[in-house]
């Protein structure tokens, strides 16, 4: 009794008796989810426009954090390096098309996503090779980015709310609504919808799949950047942020791979989910359920709703 | 009588050693045949079992002594069994071309009088059947494979095993049966008729050549003893059964010595069915061996330059020493060496793949066999020989004794073949092998077959002087010069068209005071010659014009005239003029037959003033215009003006003088 | 080149299934077999055994593990390195309660617990594939790695968190695992499981239930359409899977680490066997072999390079170029030969069969 | 050869009284709305080849999905040797005797043509697993006792060139013959064939046929064949069934169906 009582009953107990806690808990799940939600779009947007399942994302958001820091310890003013950076991932997306993409164009997914995986290893030994295997500081204040914190007193309790996750918040929310202008309004953002439809359609109206492949890696990278520069000014720049990043693979279980909502949405269940699970129920499993939590979640959502919330159905075809 | 050789000896008919077989080798395979993906074996006691099934399942049908019985099919074992079968009934086989239309067929089957006929299939089924309804004495069509044949419901249709079956079930029920069958089986003799043989003569309709048990006997005995051939032998079988070839080797001899006979899947799979089994006695027309060796050059054209180099240069030091190396002639220890490295990069390999690793001894007969290729296989180590043979001797006429090999003979006579050379030239032969007659036709017997037993082969001939018989021509082509000289039209034409540069060639002479020729090139192997000299050519008549191919194609006569020299009874046969045709010789202008048979008296009628001109000797080049059809079928002219050549002729010493050069 | 194929013919379809129906690769293979039992025990260095030998043919089973869920079935898994911790925390607890079980027969039984887990995260493939299937695999990397650490029961409460082999005796009292085990004694244990878990798995593979595997690689709805249930042919393939997997995490504890904590089961390792199975061949026992000795000895090599040459290059540097080196090759391979190391040996034995000859 | 693979005996006698092995009621068949079959049905006798025809989308392929219980019709029953359903799973199609070929190729691409047959044969194979593991003793015996039967269906079919060719590797018309022969190691009662001849040329065509023919006829399996070369289906089919917009417009001998007024309508494009 007491185990059904310590799962069912006094984790809500805790809340009701603590609700200044319970809401740092739920803010605090808000600002990770909207992490997650962040790596989950740069998934989506390379998924939606080539089909590739891109698992270096992760890396891809180490590796710009990185970037960003190492040219600012070279000397350049942090500006310069922020510009600097993107050019880096502009190559870096350029570079991926040319000797990956290309290659292998008409191959199965599956053999696509393992070539993302052997990206993710380049990656990791590229970057540990020029910028050393060592945590490294956010360059936080050059940026611009607002330290200090503000305080609530709701309930007679305490809530603690960093302006960086404040700021983490607003970069999602511009970076989302600008990607929603840019695929709806513009030309090529219309025209990598057009891909994502239809290959032989695309074609023949006259866009090169090649050039369209490019510019969407370059697109997650821009959002591989920011992410990088939220979670680097939270913890520290490290490749542990790369195994990290993989939560965005039950992110997009949940939320569908091919919408932005879903990642958004996806990325926000996971990150209440998981804060709540950890804090309120963790304890009977020994903590560090943070761990996996998000992957179990995704599992029933595979076995009940394969194609996740906002998905489409697949009907299989003889 | 012929057949003295194994009179009085227990084992004088095939039945006789299949009953001895069944208990010397009674556990050695006697027969595979690939099928259903792997090689199905039979020992020779279940030969045995089969047959005598067979046999008596075919007695309690009717066949009796005398009784003819067809066997139509591709090579499978039960087609052999039936041979046997039938022969310890004392019923007379009659192999038939399974590729052979209804009514050519027909036409066999009834002049052999057939009772029975064993076939493969379906559609040789339907092909009796056919035949059937204009000559009604076949009375039961026994078939082998069952498929698509379940619904056929004419009268005596069976199916091979339903005959077993009944064969079986009287063993089982009556104790005497087989003693019955043992009886017909003693009751047979070296003089009864083995096999009905029907050769499709050049003209005319097929004749009937009957051989008897002891012709059949000598000659599977003589070839065993000629090549050392035990039961450890394996063979394959795809040549037609209605040819007397496969019936020596793949019946005959396989009986006489336990050997295994291997049939392959299809035709198609010969090549890999002949490397599984790994021959160790094989025999192919030069047909076969000039296809091997296309392939190889092929397939090497592709290969990597490396691998290209390394072949030629091996292939080259195989044509100087390998031969040698393989009649045990003294070779030096550094080439012996490199021979060896050959032989595990190259030799090895490429025997490995034409599935001649374990040949002990190959022969080739029926044409005349390029020099060129016939060392080639030599030079790798396959012991490649000749040998002269015809249905009328049951194979074996004259063969190549180990050591004695040459690419221009076929060899000593073989035991106890006896040879002479009539006037006319052409080559007589006396043997223990020799047939009875041919079936219901006392005619062409008696032409053909002496009362003291010599048969005239048709074929022109001489003995070189170790012995050899070389064979130049069928004897009815072989004209005069005015001085009274052998001329051999195809034995001089073949000389030539051994080059790969000459395609075809026609020589002239009968009735004349000297040999001319006319040749046509082989445009691929002069194109490509042509290619790779950076000689220009617009059309095939500028390259068949061009003094560069002249002059190649002049070092070619000149070299048949040097070989004929050589030869006492040809050497007055040289070439003295030839000229190199403007247009190709086509089956279309009617020119050469489909099979490439050249038309002579079309082409004395058309090429006349070439002719002419070449008698002519001022004459050093000739206009002529040659009506043509175009591959669309529509019809034109070309003109040409064909050069003509003089050539040296060579006196005997000239030969000897050059022979001790070398 | 080697080959003389002349009269090597099958006259029974036993023969012509045999696993080497070739004689020059049945004489190959003899060799092999060989010098694997008899020279290199008895001429290699500790540290041959050890660091080289001993890792590789761990891999190459786990690697063989993994081929037969991904190479085979081809169900993506992405948390092999966790399902051969299970095999290793299994033989541990095992080994606890039976200390006096021959360790061999506890390796080899710690297969069934791992294939059991395995069994259970095969179950969202019944209705997913393809990456999806792969995020469920890391839900059980992320989930077991998480019980490992967290549940002090499996390495008996050690206050470091790892598991450290006990000296196990077997067959009279040759020491077989624990720090006193001598590497050819541990070398040869290891070669001999392998090798016979490589035999079975290869009769597997050409049966009734390999093929079903393959099946539902293929096509699956061709393959339910003829009557294979994908329940049974998934599970089945996640089964044989994990115990293959199992049997080579708790060799890798007992005969080469020694110790063991949750690192040496995390996703990294997961991964790098997914490379071993690509750059050796998905679907190759071969290419199993291949693949892990590629990327396990050429690491190897890249350490020792330097050094021969006399170059000072410090041991992380080195380790990065690896990290490079190894992503490189498998875009490299997926690129041009998606079929790995064990498609070039296939072409270049081929090439040897029809020698001289460029092809058939 | 001895076929020894015909699993009704002498089908050959066509019985004189008809025996319905398959019969379909009133199914129809929707996706998401849009109605793929309405309201069929039809039936199939012991021993004849039933062909199935109709323009394109008609519903054909549908109405085979249907039968071997790949899709499961909303309305309708099927009955099946007397065993009525109206949804189960395709393995139980599979082990009660239906066997198919599809419309574009659906072989196992990674194995040769031998294990593709032999695949065919895994319903009949029992050993368990521990046997297999051995593979040994009972497990070799069965193994091989079903190669000898996936060597007589290689015979029959004419494809011992190409045993042990990946079937990747093949041509379109070998491939649809080994599709072919995987399907008859099934040794089924009823086989379907989604456009056998599809993208064939004439030889290609006249040997399937054969083929064809010959599997009725030697084995006496019951054949549905959906064919657009109405030369093929004149010449192959007992009787005829015409779909038309997933609705059924005439059933009959060919002689009848060709002679109908809606089925040429149909195939001219007649707008209803």
């Amino acid at each position: 009794m007491d185990i059904l009582y310590n799962i069912f009953i006094d984790p809500f107990v805790q809340m009701g008796n603590a609700p200044d806690f319970l809401l740092q808990v739920l803010w605090s799940g808000f600002v990770g989810g909207t992490l997650y939600s962040l790596i989950a779009l740069g998934f989506v947007l390379i998924f939606k426009a080539s089909g590739v399942f891109n698992f270096a994302q992760g890396i891809m958001v180490v590796f710009a954090a990185l970037t960003l820091v190492g040219l600012y310890n070279l000397g350049l003013p942090a500006w310069l390096a922020l510009i600097a950076t993107i050019g880096v991932m502009a190559l870096l997306a350029i570079g991926v098309e040319r000797v990956v993409l290309r290659k292998l164009v008409n191959q199965p997914d599956i053999i696509l996503f393992m070539a993302t995986i052997g990206l993710t290893y380049f990656l990791i030994g590229l970057g540990e090779s020029i910028f050393g295997g060592e945590p490294k500081k956010m360059i936080t204040e050059e940026l611009g980015l607002p330290s200090g914190s503000t305080s609530f007193e709701p309930f007679g309790g305490l809530v603690i709310i960093e302006h960086l996750d404040v700021a983490a918040v607003v970069m999602a929310i511009v970076l989302v609504t600008g990607l929603a202008i840019f695929f709806n309004k513009t030309r090529i953002g219309r025209a990598l919808r057009a891909v994502a439809d239809d290959h032989q359609a695309a074609l023949s109206v006259g866009i090169s799949l090649n050039q369209i492949w490019a510019i969407v890696w370059f697109a997650a990278g821009i959002v591989a950047l920011a992410t990088g520069i939220m979670w680097g000014a939270k913890s520290d720049v490290s490749f542990a942020l790369q195994i990290v990043a993989l939560k965005a693979l039950p992110v997009l279980i949940i939320g569908g791979f091919t919408s932005i909502p879903g990642a958004i949405i996806g990325g926000l269940i996971i990150g209440f989910g998981e804060k709540l699970f950890e804090i309120y129920w963790g304890s009977l499993l020994g903590s560090g359920v943070e761990g996996w939590f998000a992957y179990v979640i995704a599992l029933i959502f595979l076995l009940f709703r394969p194609q996740g919330l906002f998905g489409e159905k697949i009907i299989e075809r003889i | 009588m012929p057949g003295g050789a194994s009179q009085g000896s227990a084992h004088d008919t095939f039945p006789k050693l299949l009953l001895r077989n069944a208990q010397k080798f009674a556990a050695r395979a006697a027969m595979r045949e690939k099928d259903l993906g792997i090689w199905q074996s039979w020992t020779w006691a279940q030969v045995l079992d089969e047959g005598r099934a067979l046999a008596i399942g075919l007695k309690e049908l009717g066949l009796k002594r005398g009784d003819r019985m067809a066997i139509v099919g591709d090579n499978r074992p039960r087609l052999y069994w039936a041979i046997c079968a039938a022969q310890s009934l004392g019923a007379i086989p009659v192999p038939v071309y399974q590729d052979s239309v209804a009514e050519e067929m027909g036409y066999v089957l009834e002049h052999a009088g057939v009772k029975f006929a064993i076939v493969e299939n379906q559609e040789q089924v339907d092909k009796l059947l056919e035949i059937r309804e204009s000559y009604d004495g076949i009375k039961h069509i026994i078939y082998d494979d069952e498929r698509g044949l379940n619904h056929y419901s004419q009268a005596g249709l069976e199916s091979y095993a339903s005959v077993q079956e009944i064969g079986r079930k009287l063993l089982a029920s009556s104790g005497d049966a087989e003693k019955l069958w043992l009886d017909e089986i003693n009751k047979g003799s070296g003089d009864d008729t083995a096999i009905m043989l029907y050769t499709s003569g050049t003209t005319g309709r097929p004749k009937g050549v009957v051989l008897s048990q002891s012709a059949c006997m000598w000659a599977a005995e003589t070839a065993n003893q000629f090549d050392n051939l035990t039961e450890k032998e394996e063979t394959i079988a795809y040549l037609p059964m209605a040819w007397v070839g496969d019936h020596v080797f793949s019946y005959a001899q396989s009986y006489a010595s336990g050997y295994c006979v291997n049939c392959p899947e299809s035709p198609e799979t010969v090549i890999a069915d002949r490397r599984e089994i790994g021959t160790t006695y094989a025999f192919a027309p030069p047909r076969i061996y000039e296809n091997l060796i296309t392939m190889t050059i092929v397939a090497m054209e592709d290969a990597s330059p490396i691998k290209k180099k390394m072949f030629h240069t091996f292939m080259n030091h195989a044509r100087k020493v390998g031969g040698d190396i393989l009649d045990r002639k003294p070779v030096g220890v550094l080439d012996r060496l490199k021979y060896l490295l050959g032989e595990f990069l190259v030799y090895g390999p490429l025997k490995n793949r034409y599935g001649l690793s374990k040949v002990r001894v190959a022969y080739t007969a029926g044409e005349a066999i390029g020099p060129e290729i016939f060392r080639f296989y030599r030079s790798l180590g396959i012991n490649l020989k000749q040998l002269y043979g015809q249905t009328e001797a049951a194979v074996y006429i004259t063969g190549q004794p180990d050591g004695e090999i040459s690419a221009e003979t076929v060899g000593k006579p073989m035991g106890k073949v006896e040879i002479k050379i009539a006037d006319s030239g052409e080559v007589m032969y006396r043997s223990p092998g020799v047939f009875t007659e041919y079936y219901k036709n006392p005619d062409s017997t008696k032409e053909t077959k002496t009362k003291d037993g010599w048969v005239h082969s048709g074929d022109a001939g001489f003995f070189d002087e170790h012995g050899h018989l070389k064979i130049i021509d069928r004897a009815k082509d072989v004209g005069k010069l005015n001085d009274g000289t052998m001329f051999p039209p195809k034995y001089i034409e073949n000389k030539l068209k051994f080059y790969p540069n000459i395609k075809e060639a026609v020589a002239f002479g009968h009735g004349r005071d000297f040999v001319t020729a006319f040749i046509n090139i082989d445009l691929t192997a002069v194109g490509s010659w042509a290619e790779r000299n950076n000689v220009v050519y617009a059309s095939y008549q500028e390259l068949a014009g061009h003094p560069e191919v002249y002059k190649m194609i002049e070092a070619h006569v000149n070299e048949v005239n040097r070989e004929l020299a050589g030869e006492e009874r040809v050497a007055g046969a040289q070439i003295a003029r030839f000229l190199i045709l403007h247009k190709e010789l086509d089956p279309d202008d009617g020119e050469i037959t489909r099979t490439a048979k050249v038309r002579r008296s079309l082409i004395n009628e058309r090429y006349a003033v070439l002719i002419d001109a070449l008698y002519d000797p001022s004459v050093k080049r000739q206009k002529i215009k040659t009506e043509v059809t175009f591959e669309d079928g529509r019809r034109g002219a070309i003109e040409g003006n064909v050069e003509i050549r003089d050539m040296k002729r060579y006196g005997a010493g000239d030969v000897a003088f050059r022979e001790a050069a070398e | 080149m080697f080959y003389r194929e002349v009269g090597q013919f099958k006259t029974s379809y036993k023969a012509d299934q045999s696993i080497f129906p070739i004689l020059q690769d049945r004489i190959g293979i003899a060799v092999i077999l060989f010098v694997a039992f008899a020279i290199i025990p008895a001429f290699g260095s500790d540290f041959f055994l050890s660091s080289i030998m001993i890792p590789f043919l761990i891999f190459a089973l786990a690697t063989i593990g993994l081929n037969i869920l991904t190479g085979y079935t081809g169900q993506l898994s992405l948390g092999t390195g966790a399902f051969m911790g299970v095999g290793a925390y299994a033989c541990y607890k095992l080994t606890t309660f039976f200390p006096d079980v021959n360790i061999i027969i506890m390796v080899l039984l710690s297969g069934f617990f791992s294939a059991a887990v395995g069994m259970i995260f095969g179950l969202p493939s019944l209705r997913i594939k393809g990456f999806y299937l792969a995020v469920t695999t890391l839900a059980a990397q992320f989930f077991l790695e998480w019980c490992f650490i967290r549940i002090s029961w499996l390495y008996n409460y050690n206050n470091s968190g790892a598991i450290e082999v006990p000296r196990r005796e077997g067959f009279g009292d040759i020491v077989l695992a624990g720090a006193a085990a001598t590497p050819a004694t541990r070398y040869l244990v290891v070669l001999s499981i392998v090798v016979l878990m490589t035999w079975i798995a290869s009769n597997i593979i050409r049966g009734r239930i390999g093929r079903s595997w393959m099946m539902i690689r293929d096509m699956d709805i061709a393959a339910e359409l003829m009557g294979v249930r994908p329940l049974y042919a998934k599970l089945s393939a996640f089964a044989v899977s994990s115990f293959y997997c199992g049997v080579a995490g708790a060799m890798m504890v007992f005969f080469w680490l020694g110790a063991a904590e949750v690192e040496s089961f995390d996703i990294n390792h997961s991964f790098l066997y997914l490379f071993m199975a690509i750059i050796g061949g998905l679907g190759s026992l071969v290419g199993s072999f291949m693949g892990a000795a590629f990327i396990w000895i050429l690491p190897i090599i890249i350490r020792a390079l330097p050094e021969t040459f006399g170059i000072d290059i410090n041991a992380a540097t080195v380790e990065h170029i690896n990290f490079m080196l190894i992503g490189g090759m498998i875009i490299f391979f997926l690129i041009v030969e998606p079929h790995g190391l064990a498609r070039l040996w296939q072409i270049a034995k081929e090439k040897l069969r029809t020698w001289p000859f460029p092809y058939t | 050869m001895n076929m020894a693979v015909a699993p009704t005996g002498t089908a050959a006698s066509k019985p004189a009284a008809q025996e319905v092995l398959l019969d379909v009621k009133n199914v129809s068949l929707s996706f998401g709305g849009v109605q793929a079959i309405k309201d069929v049905s039809f039936n199939i006798n012991k021993g004849e080849i039933r062909a199935i025809i109709g323009p394109n989308g008609a519903g054909k392929t549908s109405m085979l999905n249907v039968i071997n219980g790949f899709y499961h019709p909303q309305v309708g029953e099927i009955t099946f040797k007397g065993e009525t359903r109206s949804a189960m799973r395709p393995y139980v199609a599979a082990s009660q005797g239906i066997a198919r070929t599809f419309q574009n190729v659906a072989l196992f691409r990674g194995m040769s043509t031998l294990d593709n047959i032999m695949s065919g044969r895994t319903l009949k194979m029992h050993k368990n697993f521990f046997w297999q593991m051995l593979r040994f003793g009972p497990a070799l015996d069965e193994e091989i006792e079903h190669r000898h039967k996936v060597e007589e269906i290689i015979d029959f079919l004419e494809i011992q060139h190409i045993r042990r060719t990946p079937v990747g590797r093949l041509p379109y018309g070998l491939q649809k013959r080994v599709e072919l022969a995987r399907a008859l190691a099934m040794e089924p009662e009823l086989l379907l064939l989604d456009e056998p001849m599809a993208g064939m040329n004439l030889e290609e065509k006249e040997d399937m046929s054969r083929f064809i023919l010959d599997v009725n006829d030697q084995f006496g399996t019951t054949i549905a064949l959906i064919e657009h070369d109405m030369g093929v289906v004149m010449d192959l089919s007992t009787r005829v069934v015409v779909l038309d917009h997933g609705e059924k417009i005439a059933d009959g001998t060919p002689e009848e169906v060709s002679a109908n007024q809606d089925v040429i309508d149909a195939y001219l494009g007649v707008a209803h």
